[in-house]
């Protein structure tokens, strides 16, 4: 299934990407994050620590056990560090 | 439903000019309280300027969901949330949130309640660009516990 | 010493302006919290004024006292607070508070601790004008126990 | 000794002036509550229940045992009702 996967702040960076469309048969966050580390350096590098990082399943803040079911947009970020 | 204003912004705005509107439209139900979070300089060095980034779409979602939760909990008539994003320098107003209250105590809990949940719940992060170079602000463990108070 | 702006004064104040003053000069610290009391219609009848009476000297003593204990008991650069007397009408401020700190929850408590400490230790009494008669504004309970948090 | 009286708030109203200087021999705040109260009318019930007013010496809030020594200033009046 297609699904759009965001990356925010460092994230972004060491990805090296603000967001990209991919067909995965990944089941939850977890096999998500297990898929995209398998790819590259780069994906692993920014995946090495998931439990500094957040989920949103669309723009709802989620978990990395969570199961995709039909969520059209992924994002990956940091802790947030607004006001 | 109360009056719910949450502005993201790329423009400065000016702080007690938002003020003075707040306590204009909203103020006769007698108590007013704001918070203003200002860049500021920091220890590792002359801060140039600011960047925040953030999830657009999420961040007006989660903005509105924080202040729904405060008006269903304390007797608050109005909200106002501003947060701004891109870069910004010294001195520069970041954000601010203003709530209305016929009691001074839920106006002050409300906006305290506020800032601790759009601190680690809206999706903004912050990088520094000093003379050191640009450095990622990194969330802080007191920020997460905060949210226990409430 | 940190700069402490105290004013017991008759004439209007406009809040807006003294949340951007205050904030210009004190925001570099990084958060700014202002409160502000606003006269509002009673329960009993259409509010036509307000009138406060103080105790000239006292009052501007008890404020500075008050002031001082905040900035002993948290990490404040600065701290506002205006305070009117005599007669006043609904949507007109009647006090406000302001506090900059690096860390928004001494801001925050310390704003909310002048507060409580100037409702019930500070020498001002409220009077109500309505098309009902003339009130003296009762203490509240509540208000007195509320020292009890600090 | 002479010393200055202050009354404000619904007190002032009900004693009827703001401000007097009195010569009294009282030692402590009770004993000159006692004395007015003594004087007339207004002042017994002005001060018919002492339990809700508050006194400042010197302009500092006190209480109704404070020995009265050098004060030149006692001022009473209702709980305060500012912010």
């Amino acid at each position: 299934m297609k699904r759009d996967i965001l990356y925010f702040a460092w994230l972004r960076e060491r990805v090296g990407l603000p967001r990209e469309t991919i067909d995965t048969n990944a089941a939850t966050v977890a096999e998500l994050v297990a898929e995209l580390t398998a790819r590259e350096d780069r994906y692993a590098l920014a995946f090495s620590d998931p439990g500094s990082l957040r989920v949103a399943l669309d723009q709802e803040l989620s978990d990395f056990s969570a199961p995709l079911g039909s969520t059209r947009e992924i994002a990956f970020f940091p802790p947030m560090t607004g006001g | 439903m109360i009056p719910l204003d949450i502005r993201v912004q790329a423009k400065p705005f000016d702080y007690g000019q938002e003020c003075g509107r707040f306590a204009q439209q909203t103020g006769r139900v007698g108590a007013v309280v704001t918070f203003c979070g200002i860049v500021r300089d920091t220890d590792t060095g002359a801060l140039e300027r600011m960047e925040i980034e953030h999830y657009p779409g999420m961040t007006e979602r989660a903005l509105t969901q924080i202040a729904e939760h405060a008006a269903a909990r304390w007797d608050i008539k109005a909200c106002t949330i501003i947060h701004r994003h891109g870069p910004m320098g010294p001195g520069e107003a970041i954000m601010m949130v203003a709530t209305a209250s016929p009691h001074r105590a839920d106006a002050f809990a409300a906006a305290d309640f506020l800032m601790d949940y759009l601190k680690s719940r809206a999706p903004f992060w912050k990088k520094e660009i000093t003379n050191q170079g640009a450095t990622w602000v990194e969330a802080k463990d007191s920020d997460e516990a905060a949210l226990d108070r409430w």
